[in-house]
């Protein structure tokens, strides 16, 4: 076993203990806690399969980002260390049903995929440059468009917000 | 999503022991994040009963209590109480005792505003200049250790006069010191007063106008700084000061609108020029002879209540002394400007940040041990 | 030195893992020691600035003073608050050391030495800040204090906001190098200040100057403490930490000098490159990159001795109104020096070679008026009272002619 | 304008009865009931323009507690002093803090320390001393107190052991039982 294979199976062992803890944890702010190691571990997996970028944007955005502003929000929720009623609680059975018919079908394309495996590769090397050329070569209108799609959303948000303000 | 969002406040206490409060005081504010929603002043934790005190010792017995009074300027306080007495028993102190006084006085004044600038420019979070002006300070405190023997509560200025001469060689190292501080006071100013981070985070803070400065009696650099010219110097003259050439200075909105935590903080600053012009003229005209007037070693004034105003670098301090006609104060209350300064801070709190509550107390220069007395 | 183990004859995966582990040691002792004396500085430099002596007991000059800290820190009693999420709690400060501490990872030694020079090095140096955010915002919740709770929220609020314009600042620099790369950041620069990407050209200057007030900013230093607004939130969200968990978080922060320091030195000074006269020498190239970091170090230093403090919203304006749009302007600024001055060598060297005379002009300026303070500061002030010509008249005088009276 | 001329114009206009009395300072006694309408006027008379109520106070005398009212002008540049005894036996003033909101600290001191009730105060609490604090400490019939709400603490004198002094009083006990 290699170094890398070494990794792989620590960083999934750890990244399901975590996920068991975010979802089992009756304290809402252990689990945004939790989540965010669950995200930060999430980037190994990037790293070894060789997305260097990949996983500095999952660190950066889902770690950094979006997972603070998560505990920010979970933060001005009251009572939260306490709540009334655990996520446990909610609808078990239903949960339990669809978690489990969830798993069935992701089991089942996992199946009957036929997953292109690489050749081994020889050295892992910078995946930046390969990226920017698809972005703003082959892939510049779903790019553009994409960020059409964030800039309305920004605008969309600050007038949400702003229409609170006045009320 | 039409139900509506429930938000709590929440409560927090600042103090009693808060690193920026300026002494032992308590507030306990409402907040909604950082915006405070109420602000309720919880003072008296330095509440010494100076004033039940004054009714048990006698009439001379009580000068060493105001120098606690108000330890950052405890000349002034002494002189304040010494000079009530004097008009009560009908005494006025030599030539030379006023001028010394004077100079002492406005020593102490220049010494507690540089504190007062010092700890605001403090909580603004630049801790350099609160060291520097400390370092002046030190200075100052030199200059009256040799005349009075002590450094922070003097008991310098008594009933009559002045406890001791100033020693020979005292006048120009005054003087030495006063072309000193002028560059100093200069190099202040370039540090903190024309900093534009420290004039952001004080104009238009908690502007005061001049009705609400009368309304809520703030005094001294406080009310000035609203724009209204008084001060006690000048309305109701004490001592030589009719004989001095020196401005009022008032607030003009620098910054910002008239009566903000800047112009609060700018007069303070003129203040202290002013202060210097004062010490400059004292120093050429101060005469020779007695430092003392010949004073009943007990003293009972007649008895009837007496109103006495002098300005200490927190405004406008009366002493309201009934007197019975025997050897102690039969009832002896102090007004100072800090009780009235921070009995508006609930009012100017509302709406500002919490980092805005902090600018608006060391603005207003209150001292803990004045307030409670 | 990977090759060093495997020049001893060890297996591939053995040795790289030896390696790493050296290497972690290394930096792990590096980053105390340099937290250590660095805080020892800090207050030596801060005493000198206002006219104060300073720690000078410990040691010569006090310079063990940190060791002494560092001791009783550990030995004092650590103190759990009252309600406080008791893991969370004990979690945080080493949460924080962690993300000070991944960033070493990434950051050279000079021209020669990386322990690791990742192909997206300077992304992950940006991106791992993410577990100091994840401790202070833990460190506020579970001390259950609302002083805590309050910087906790305004520091989080406070590097998220910050970490736009410090990635935006570094694009120029990695627009110009080509590369994410430190090492090819810094070889893509000279060793003489005009070769550097600080003087590049005018929107790159503009680019060094919004990375270096972000850096401040995503490491709470004055102008931007409000986290640990002593005169405002006690100690903001550390307020209720004391002993060893208290020190981790000094260690952070004094750690975090560093990185703002060398990543500085080696984006925007040059790094550790040397002329070419004096050879590949990886020494004096450390020696070089040091010194440059310890600049920049020196000059958060004074930064922080000398100005006051934001307020939170004027913060946030700072950085959503002047700082981003500026950061797009530097941006595309470059891309627009690149494109005109693209093929034209002697263009870049006037602009550079300008950039680098106006920076001259304005030191110059400015020692003029340094010079103008110390001269102040020198002029002469009362000697002590022990100097007076004759004691003051006796008092005792006035006294007895009371008593006659 | 003095406190003769004053006295005159109030007289001329109020219709509450005041009375002027002489002393080192001369002042006005109003009696409780007219006390907001003599003040109200000194506030609202451009001749008199008391715009700051500079200090409030009150004194115990015999039996009655004697409330002071220093009026300031800061554009006439002259200060009143108006007097207003309200009896020990049920110390109840009316609030001027509608007048001046400086009043309501100044009003409140003076409940604190001397017990008199000002009626139609928005937020009349002690304010020195703590809230459960018995009795005035300004009045001349005050006694001080020896403890604190029964506690046990001797106030005149701070003789709590310390763990300190416990242990050293251990110690003592140790040694005179090894004896």
């Amino acid at each position: 076993m290699n170094l890398p294979e070494l990794f792989f199976y620590l960083f999934a062992g750890v990244t399901v203990g975590f996920a068991v803890v975010v979802a089992f944890s009756t304290n809402l702010l252990h689990s945004a806690f939790t989540l965010f190691f669950l995200l930060f571990f999430m980037a190994g997996f990037y790293a070894l399969l060789g997305g260097d970028f990949l996983a500095m944007v999952q660190l950066m955005v889902y770690a950094g980002g979006i997972n603070v502003l998560l505990i920010f929000g979970t933060m001005l929720t009251a009572d939260v260390a306490q709540p009334e009623r655990s996520n446990l609680s909610f609808q078990g059975v239903l949960t339990f049903f669809s978690g489990v018919a969830f798993t069935a079908v992701l089991l089942a394309v996992f199946e009957h995929t036929t997953w292109p495996l690489l050749e081994q590769p020889a050295e892992v090397g910078p995946t930046t440059i390969d990226i920017g050329k698809l972005l703003l070569k082959e892939y510049v209108l779903p790019f553009e468009v994409i960020s059409f799609l964030l800039v309305a959303a920004m605008v969309g948000a600050i007038m949400v917000v702003k229409g609170g303000k006045e009320q | 999503m039409n139900k509506e969002l429930t938000t709590q406040f929440m409560t927090i206490n600042m103090g009693p022991q808060h690193p920026s409060t300026h002494g032992v005081i308590r507030f306990i504010i409402d907040t909604d994040g950082e915006i405070i929603h109420r602000c309720d002043p919880d003072i008296g934790y330095l509440h010494r009963s100076i004033e039940k005190i004054a009714e048990k010792v006698t009439w001379q017995g009580f000068v060493p209590y105001t120098d606690r009074v108000d330890y950052l300027c405890a000349m002034n306080a002494n002189w304040a109480y010494s000079m009530a007495v004097e008009k009560m028993i009908g005494v006025e102190a030599p030539r030379r005792a006023e001028f010394i006084r004077v100079i002492v006085a406005e020593l102490n004044r220049i010494s507690s505003h540089l504190i007062a600038i010092g700890t605001t420019a403090m909580d603004m979070g630049a801790f350099t200049p609160f060291i520097q002006l400390l370092r002046e300070r030190e200075y100052i405190n030199d200059l009256l250790e040799m005349a009075s023997g002590a450094r922070l509560t003097y008991n310098y200025i008594c009933i009559g006069g002045v406890m001791a001469d100033l020693p020979l060689g005292w006048s120009e190292k005054c003087e030495e010191f006063i072309h000193h501080f002028d560059l100093a006071m200069e190099q202040m100013n370039r540090l903190v007063t024309y900093n534009q981070i420290f004039i952001n985070r004080m104009a238009n803070l908690a502007v005061v106008s001049p009705q609400m400065a009368q309304a809520y009696n703030l005094v001294g650099p406080n009310l000035r700084a609203s724009g209204i010219k008084r001060d006690v110097r000048r309305d109701a003259p004490y001592s030589v000061y009719p004989e001095l050439d020196f401005e009022i200075p008032v607030g003009k909105g620098l910054e910002g609108e008239v009566g903000d935590c800047y112009d609060r903080f700018f007069v303070r600053v003129e203040e202290i020029r002013e202060s210097l012009r004062i010490l400059r003229q004292c120093l050429k005209m101060i005469p020779e002879g007695e430092v003392m007037a010949k004073v009943k070693k007990t003293i009972k004034p007649p008895a009837g209540h007496y109103y006495v105003r002098h300005e200490t670098p927190r405004g406008d301090t009366g002493y309201f002394i009934q007197s019975d006609g025997t050897t102690s104060p039969y009832r002896l209350k102090i007004r100072s400007g800090s009780f009235t300064g921070m009995s508006i801070i609930g009012e100017l709190a509302k709406g500002t940040f919490i980092a805005d509550l902090v600018a608006i107390i060391g603005s207003l220069d209150v001292v803990a041990p004045e307030l409670d007395r | 030195m990977e090759t060093l183990f495997l020049d001893l004859g060890l297996p591939h995966t053995l040795s790289s893992f030896l390696a790493m582990t050296v290497w972690a040691v290394l930096l792990i002792h590096f980053l105390a020691i340099y937290a250590g004396v660095t805080s020892w500085v800090e207050r030596r430099v801060a005493a000198k600035m206002q006219s104060r002596v300073g720690p000078n007991r410990v040691g010569p000059q006090g310079i063990l003073q940190w060791l002494a800290d560092g001791v009783k820190l550990i030995l004092k009693e650590s103190i759990d608050p009252e309600g406080a999420d008791r893991f969370m709690f004990y979690l945080a400060p080493f949460l924080m050391v962690c993300g000070v501490f991944a960033t070493f990872v990434v950051l050279p030694w000079g021209s020669f030495i990386i322990p690791a020079d990742l192909n997206v090095g300077i992304l992950y140096l940006i991106s791992i800040t993410a577990l100091v955010v994840i401790g202070i915002l833990m460190a506020g919740w579970a001390s259950n204090s609302k002083w805590a709770l309050l910087g906790g929220m305004r520091s989080a609020a406070q590097i998220v906001t910050y970490e736009i314009p410090v990635a935006m600042g570094l694009l120029p620099a990695i627009m110009a190098a080509g590369s994410l790369q430190m090492g090819h950041l810094m070889a893509a620069q000279g060793w003489a200040p005009w070769e550097w990407f600080a003087f590049q050209n005018p929107f790159a200057a503009l680019s060094f100057f919004l990375f270096f007030i972000g850096s401040i900013a995503e490491s709470n230093r004055i102008p931007f403490d409000l986290p640990e607004a002593e005169s405002e939130l006690v100690a903001g969200y550390f307020t209720e930490y004391s002993g060893f968990k208290f020190a981790a978080f000094s260690l952070a922060e004094f750690g975090n000098t560093w990185v703002v320091g060398a990543v500085t030195a080696a984006v925007f000074l040059g790094g550790g490159n040397l002329p070419a006269f004096l050879g590949e020498s990886a020494i004096l190239s450390l020696v070089v990159f040091t010194a440059k970091t310890l600049f920049a170090v020196f000059l958060l230093m004074w930064i922080r001795w000398t100005l006051p403090r934001f307020r939170i919203d004027q913060m946030m304006d700072f950085s959503w109104k002047y700082m981003l749009p500026l950061a797009f302007v530097a941006f595309f600024g470059q891309a627009i020096y690149m494109m005109l001055t693209y093929e034209s060598a002697m263009a870049q060297q006037i602009i550079s070679h300008g950039m680098f005379l106006v920076f001259l002009l304005v030191l110059f300026k400015f020692t003029g008026r340094v010079m103008l303070n110390v001269r102040e500061q020198l002029s002469p002030v009362n000697s002590p009272a022990s100097d007076l010509v004759a004691p003051a008249q006796p008092t005792v005088e006035t006294e007895a002619q009371a008593v006659t009276e | 304008m003095n406190t003769q001329d004053a006295f005159q114009l109030i007289q001329a206009k109020v219709s509450a009865p005041i009375q002027l009395l002489e002393g080192p300072t001369p002042s006005i006694l109003v009696r409780p009931q007219g006390l907001v309408e003599v003040l109200t006027f000194a506030k609202e008379d451009p001749q008199l323009d008391c715009q700051v109520l500079t200090c409030q106070t009150g004194s115990h005398q015999e039996d009655e507690i004697r409330l002071f009212y220093h009026l300031l002008s800061h554009e006439q540049n002259h200060l009143f002093v108006f007097e207003c005894p309200v009896p020990l036996s049920d110390p109840k003033a009316p609030s001027v803090t509608s007048l001046w909101p400086a009043a309501n600290w100044l009003e409140r001191e003076t409940y604190d320390l001397l017990g008199v009730h000002f009626e139609g105060h928005p937020d009349l609490r002690r304010i020195m001393l703590p809230e459960d604090w018995e009795g005035f400490p300004l009045r001349k019939d005050y006694v001080t107190p020896t403890s604190y709400h029964d506690s046990g603490f001797d106030l005149t004198v701070d003789n709590r052991p310390s763990a300190i002094t416990q242990s050293f009083n251990l110690s003592k006990g140790d040694e005179k039982e090894d004896e």
